[in-house]
């Protein structure tokens, strides 16, 4: 019994971006799938769940060839996908985001209780009980939206359940459900296929690794017979002395001081300075206030306490910028191209008279797209939306660069990028504040927060619970005051 | 009893205008308030139903709500309006049509002019003065049947001159000076030839009077129009290629309008069918009518 | 979190009642400030002046809930009238009626296999469809078409009770509609269509077909308005129905239905419906002059959607068509 | 992977190179099966025709540029004629038509606040307008108003060599806003934010601000098209403009722009202008009756959009308005 990818071929407009990709997996077998930016792992998932059609190659069940042209037909056959961009629909409830296509019905109508109730025991048996069906989608943070399209795959019984990058929006208990909930349905039997940037995970999760790179598979393996350092030098195709850098020396004057910031609901009372220098991690785990104290920072939303930037230009004029954790709601302008997306915070202040100063934005594009390393080559002039969602990260940080900020405010930046990417953008924050900027580099993401920073400032339900030296504080710590107690 | 109470206070007629945005409509609406002011102790309550039937139909019952004496129809769309006829049989008002005469349906009297006539005196006009090719600018499908005894009026006449050559726009111009000149441009690249054009409307007449100079045609080209608006009245007293108009004045007919609908509530019997005459207007004439 | 979830439902709630209360207060002025108002003629005056726009507002309101848009329901009204009126010579009336009600499902299909199947943009589709429908209806007459049969005027006329019949049809395709769109999974579809259809699609949903679905329905609902419009007027015109769509659009959204699609209730639009019958009854009660009516009736439409809007949450409010 | 970037390039061209396919091809039928068509008047026609859809197709495209639509552009045009024939009684023509042109821009800028200050949609926000805006025309005036200076006819009828000066403006109106939207900051944050307003707001942009320019803009172009028409037919009607918005939004689709904002360009407008007006031409050089025409053009619109979305690569093609 094996679910077999045999040659499989995709381009997108004449561009072969899989070149003949072949890979099996069996019941109760975690397959994941890893790979850079750009590798071509989402395309691969969504061949196999019908949302695309593939160029050449066969699906095959048991020898049995299956036809998935769309993803109803994947549905019939048991394969249920979680994909990497978020794609509930925001105006409609939980109930019925997860139950879009299987209302129970009486009658002939929907039975309303009936789907709430049947929506109720769906997220609590996927471990997300803490989410209420009846909330409307859009409401609900990122890591609980995640939460939904996760359990929305389990309505009915999958036989292959496809992840794609389900943890970059997760962290502590979230994250510990998910595992928990991909280790019962494997000892269920069903095959479940994982795409992950965090190699960590993988490597506890994995009964088997698959290494993809320029749309080829390059590598099988185990997690015995492997580690990071050798998958990411498979992916990369380098070494990777280190990951994150040399701590940075003792920071600087004050450049952003923030005094009693609160905002009704959301969070209250949060002081802290930045310095010179020194890059301060955020901590926190879902809802606990992070991304609204950003936005407030940074003058996106008001605070109803204590005083802030009135608007982003004003915290762009005053040397701040802001890399938003939603890159296709308020990072990117997906239709435009990658040029336009990066020139969009420069085209007026180095305009030349009324015009736009055409050669300069070419340049620095250019200059960005070979220091991020944005792939692919010349897509300087690509729609960002044809990026993969790693490049997209680097797109919107690039925009935010060249505004020469001497504070920068990062909000998950490193989701969704790969590890050599990761790397890269290590060394490029601690570029940036070895030549005197500030960063707060908010994140789930435990190990990067300790590794990437100089101290750690901890938040729970909306106030700051600690501060921490980097240095020699353990996650353990960190999680104490992160959690409620 | 009702009648005695009436006469007492004056009365309130309702006038339901069929589409009000255009100079003849509108010309009409403020004839009968005016003549209503003279009377003293009648109330006027109009409608406007953008060219719109069924709006035509609510607003009658819109009046009959309010309690109107009698009601008016000012260019009433059909050939027949069966429901607002109805509901004002109903009601058991009386209803006395303006400009457009129902071929069915109960009214109680009738005002308008000959639009047949207006367009035969129109041929008649450019038969003794032109031979060649003439054009025709029709108005549209929103006013068919006007338009079509106008143009139907002309033919009758120029359709027999072994002479003349009639041509019709295959567009309208859609009753205003903007589409009469996009016509006749179209018109003019098609027939350099044309020696004379009529047009269902004098706003037609105006714009395509502008075409015409503007393709430097004016010597060569008359015009003929219908309705009397002031501005062609004043091109044809100016002696320009504008030679020749029907009257149709909405002044008259709707001061007759006005005065007939009083005299019915008094209980006069009265003619059932009033034509307008529509005296032509050319260049000796054209100063008493302005 | 239940807290946040009852606050949603609660500010919902809200947001109906204040603009159930905005239909109220219209109601009341009107009845103090006009004593011709509240009169059996005027409120039968109403109830039948509703009906062309209700329908064509409820099929609109399923258009819009895609996403979408049908700009070609005036034209369709002026076909199936005219078509209808011209077969009644030949045919039984209900069957001439029918023969109406199927020439707007047919054009209702044909712009959503457009939309859907071609992907072109709705508006555009549904424009060229309000001009080639228009057409279409002077080229089968001309002319008025007024059939002598005065069984044709029966379906216009009738009152069950103190209510037009056509009013009560009107109110059935509300209720029923309603039902459609609240509680049966292809009205669910068609609601998520609006609010993200790629989700709908992956969900394994044929979202094309839905699309096509939303579009025959507005095509019925403009085909039926067409044939009810006819015989309460007595007449068939091919000219009219110019413009009808715009009402029936400023309708959905008076009712808070978005334009971008996946926002919108039969309720709301119900209640935009009123508001704008109500606004043009009460012009005419005060004896309005014309051209002020026009100019009132636009102001009144803005602020009526400023009320709206203050009452609905400031995330919710794009800044987008 | 350099071949990506050049054959997107590529496909862009290729979607252009079919479009002036598209319009060398209407003309060269038109050339080859009407002798009128290549007259000298008729090309002056054609000119002189294109001049009102092409400014108000401008104006309407920078505000879909946004995701807005404006549909007051026809009262607009009415408003700003009368104004300025009314005016010329007492003021230099100059000014006269200055302040028709200020009168464009003013209501441009209301409706532009109304959408971005109160996020009111843009559909309904227009359509209001049209109605009020339509009114206030006809309370200025009910019968058209004729100046009696010849000098008002200058600008409507001056010829600079074998080009008419109103064809002159419109082009420049084009290049310049073509620069506008290409080359300045302003012009690149109303099509960014038709993309995604919030990432331009964060990006420090003030959207409101543009979105009131937006409008105003289209508020301008249309005060612009008032006088010129007014000019050319030497007579100002304050019903004329009727649906005026209808083919300024065709034109601007038909030249690749998307109804949902973020996508479309000024050459891509000015082509559709070039189509419609083509079409209309022709239609009327065959002879076709004037129902048929109806019937005929929107068929022609559809086939059109068909074409030009077989070029254009399908993820972008989405089934939105
Ligand atoms: N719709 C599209 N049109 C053109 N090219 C595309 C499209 N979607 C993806 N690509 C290209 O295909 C390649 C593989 O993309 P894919 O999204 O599969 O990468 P990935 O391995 O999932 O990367 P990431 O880790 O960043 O999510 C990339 O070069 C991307 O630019
Ligand atoms: N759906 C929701 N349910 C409950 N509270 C919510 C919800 N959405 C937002 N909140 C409130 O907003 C606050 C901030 O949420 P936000 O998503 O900004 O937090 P965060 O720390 O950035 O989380 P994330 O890890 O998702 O980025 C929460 O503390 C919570 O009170
Ligand atoms: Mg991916
Ligand atoms: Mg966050």
């Amino acid at each position: 019994m094996t679910l077999r990818l045999h040659e499989v071929h995709k381009s997108y407009g004449g561009v072969e971006v899989l070149h003949g990709v072949t890979l099996d997996g069996a019941p109760g077998e975690v397959l994941a799938i890893v790979g850079a930016n750009g590798a071509g792992k989402s395309t691969l998932i969504k061949i196999l769940s019908g949302a695309v059609p593939m160029s050449s190659g066969t699906l095959t069940w048991d020898g049995v060839e299956l036809a998935v042209s769309s993803p109803h037909d994947a549905h019939a056959h048991g394969i249920r996908t979680v994909h990497q961009e978020l794609s509930l629909v925001p105006e409609l409830t939980v109930t019925e985001n997860l139950l879009m296509g299987n209302f129970p019905r009486r009658f002939g109508l929907i039975d309303w209780p009936a789907a709430h109730r049947r929506a109720g025991q769906l997220l609590q048996e996927a471990g997300f009980g803490v989410i209420d069906p009846r909330t409307r989608a859009g409401r609900l943070t990122v890591a609980r939206q995640q939460m939904v399209e996760i359990a929305k795959a389990l309505v009915s019984e999958p036989s292959v359940l496809v992840l794609d990058e389900p943890s970059a929006v997760l962290a502590g208990a979230d994250l510990d459900a998910l595992f928990a909930l991909i280790r019962r349905l494997q000892s269920r039997g069903v095959l479940v296929v994982y795409v992950s940037h965090r190699l960590a995970e993988v490597l506890e999760l994995a009964t088997r690794i698959v290494v993809v790179k320029d749309g080829r598979v390059v590598a099988t393996t185990t997690p015995d017979a492997t580690d990071e350092g050798s998958l990411i030098r498979l992916m990369a195709g380098r070494t990777l002395d280190r990951i994150y850098p040399e701590r940075r020396p003792a920071p600087g004057e004050p450049l952003l001081t923030v005094d009693g910031l609160g905002r009704t609901g959301e969070f209250d009372g949060v002081s802290f300075t930045l310095r010179a220098g020194e890059i301060v991690g955020l901590f926190g785990l879902v809802g606990s206030g992070r991304t609204e104290l950003a936005a407030c920072v940074f003058g996106a939303a008001r605070p109803t306490a204590g005083a802030a930037f009135r608007s982003p230009a004003e915290a762009i004029r005053a040397g701040v910028a802001m890399v938003t954790e939603d890159r296709a709601g308020s990072g990117l302008v997906l239709g435009m191209t990658v040029r336009d997306n990066i020139g969009l915070t420069t085209w007026r202040s180095t305009a030349r008279g009324p015009l736009i100063d055409r050669q300069r934005q070419r340049t620095d594009a250019a200059a960005m797209i070979q220091d991020l390393a944005i792939a692919p080559q010349g897509c300087a002039t690509m729609p960002v939306v044809h990026l993969s969602g790693g490049n997209q990260q680097k797109v919107v940080l690039a925009k935010w660069l060249l505004t020469d900020p001497r504070v920068l405010i990062l909000d998950e930046p490193t989701r969704g990028v790969d590890m050599a990417t990761r790397v890269d953008i290590y060394r490029m924050i601690d570029g940036l504040a070895r030549d005197g900027l500030a960063v707060l580099l908010i994140s789930s993401d435990l190990t990067e927060v300790l590794g990437a920073t100089d101290r750690v400032l901890v938040m729970r339900q909306g106030r700051l619970t600690g501060e921490l030296p980097s240095e020699g504080t353990t996650e353990e710590q960190v999680l104490e005051r992160a959690i409620a107690a | 009893s009702d009648d005695a109470a009436g006469k007492k206070d004056g009365y309130t007629i309702g006038v339901a205008n069929f589409l009000l945005s255009g100079p003849y409509f509108s010309g009409m609406d403020a004839a009968i308030a005016a003549q209503a002011k003279t009377k003293g102790n009648v109330k006027i309550v109009s409608t406007d139903a953008g060219g719109d039937a069924a709006k035509l139909a609510a607003n009658v019952e819109d009046l009959l709500s309010k309690n109107v004496d009698a009601i008016i129809i000012s260019g009433g769309p059909l050939e027949s309006a069966p429901a607002a006829l109805n509901a004002i049989k109903a009601a058991k008002k009386p209803v006395v049509l303006v400009d457009r005469k129902f071929s069915t349906g109960e009214y109680t009297s009738w005002i308008g002019p000959d639009n047949e006539a207006i367009g035969k005196q129109d041929g008649e006009f450019l038969a003794a003065k032109v031979k060649g090719k003439v054009a025709i600018i029709k108005g549209g499908p929103a006013d068919n049947s006007i338009g079509l005894a106008r143009t139907n009026g002309l033919k009758s006449v120029l359709g027999t001159k072994s002479d003349i050559t009639l041509v019709e726009a295959s567009d309208f111009g859609n009753w205003g000076s903007d589409g009469g000149l996009t016509v006749m441009e179209g018109l003019l690249a098609k027939h350099p030839d044309l020696v004379a054009v009529f047009c269902e409307n004098d706003a037609m007449c105006l714009g395509a009077q502008r075409a015409i100079a503007s393709a430097g045609k004016t010597a060569q080209i008359v015009l003929a129009g219908v309705d009397g608006q002031a501005e062609a009245l004043k091109a044809i007293l100016d002696g320009t290629n504008y030679v020749v108009t029907g009257l149709n004045s909405p002044n008259v007919i709707g001061k007759l309008a006005l005065d007939r609908t009083v005299e019915v509530l008094g209980g006069a019997k009265v003619e059932k069918d009033t034509v307008v005459p529509s005296p032509q207007i050319t260049k000796d004439n054209a100063s008493q009518y302005l | 979190m239940t807290t946040l979830a009852v606050r949603v439902r609660g500010r919902d709630v809200t947001v109906e009642a204040a603009f159930t209360l905005l239909i109220a207060a219209l109601i009341i002025v009107a009845a103090t400030t006009s004593e011709s108002f509240l009169t059996a003629t005027n409120l039968t005056n109403l109830l039948k002046q509703m009906v062309t726009t209700g329908l064509l507002a409820f099929g609109m309101l399923v258009v819009i809930l895609t996403g979408g848009i049908d700009l070609s329901v005036g034209s369709v009204v002026a076909f199936s009238g005219i078509v209808t009126a011209g077969l009644v010579a030949d045919l039984p009336i209900p069957l001439a009626m029918l023969v109406g009600v199927a020439s707007g499902i047919a054009f209702g299909a044909v712009n959503g296999v457009l939309v859907a199947r071609f992907e072109l943009a709705p508006f555009v589709v549904t424009l060229a469809a309000l001009t080639t429908i228009r057409g279409l209806a002077f080229v089968y007459s001309e002319v008025p078409i007024a059939p002598a049969d005065p069984g044709f005027l029966t379906l216009g006329s009738a009152m069950v009770g103190p209510i037009p019949l056509i009013t009560l049809i009107m109110l059935a395709v509300f209720g029923i509609g309603g039902v459609f769109l609240a509680r049966t999974p292809p009205g669910r579809s068609i609601i998520a269509i609006g609010g993200n259809a790629e989700t709908v699609r992956l969900a394994g949903i044929d979202v094309r077909r839905h699309i096509v679905l939303a579009y025959t329905i507005s095509g019925l609902c403009a085909g039926l308005a067409g044939i009810i419009l006819t015989s309460r007027v007595g007449i068939a015109q091919p000219s009219v129905g110019v413009a009808f769509e715009l009402d029936a659009i400023a309708a959905c959204v008076i009712g808070g239905a978005s334009l971008s699609g996946g926002r919108g209730s039969a309720k709301g639009a119900f209640g935009g419906v009123l508001v704008l019958v109500l606004i043009n009854n009460l012009l005419n009660l005060y004896g309005v002059q014309s051209f002020w009516q026009q100019v009132l009736k636009g102001l009144i439409i803005i602020a009526v959607i400023l009320v709206q809007r203050t009452r609905r949450p400031r995330s919710e409010a794009k800044g987008r068509a």
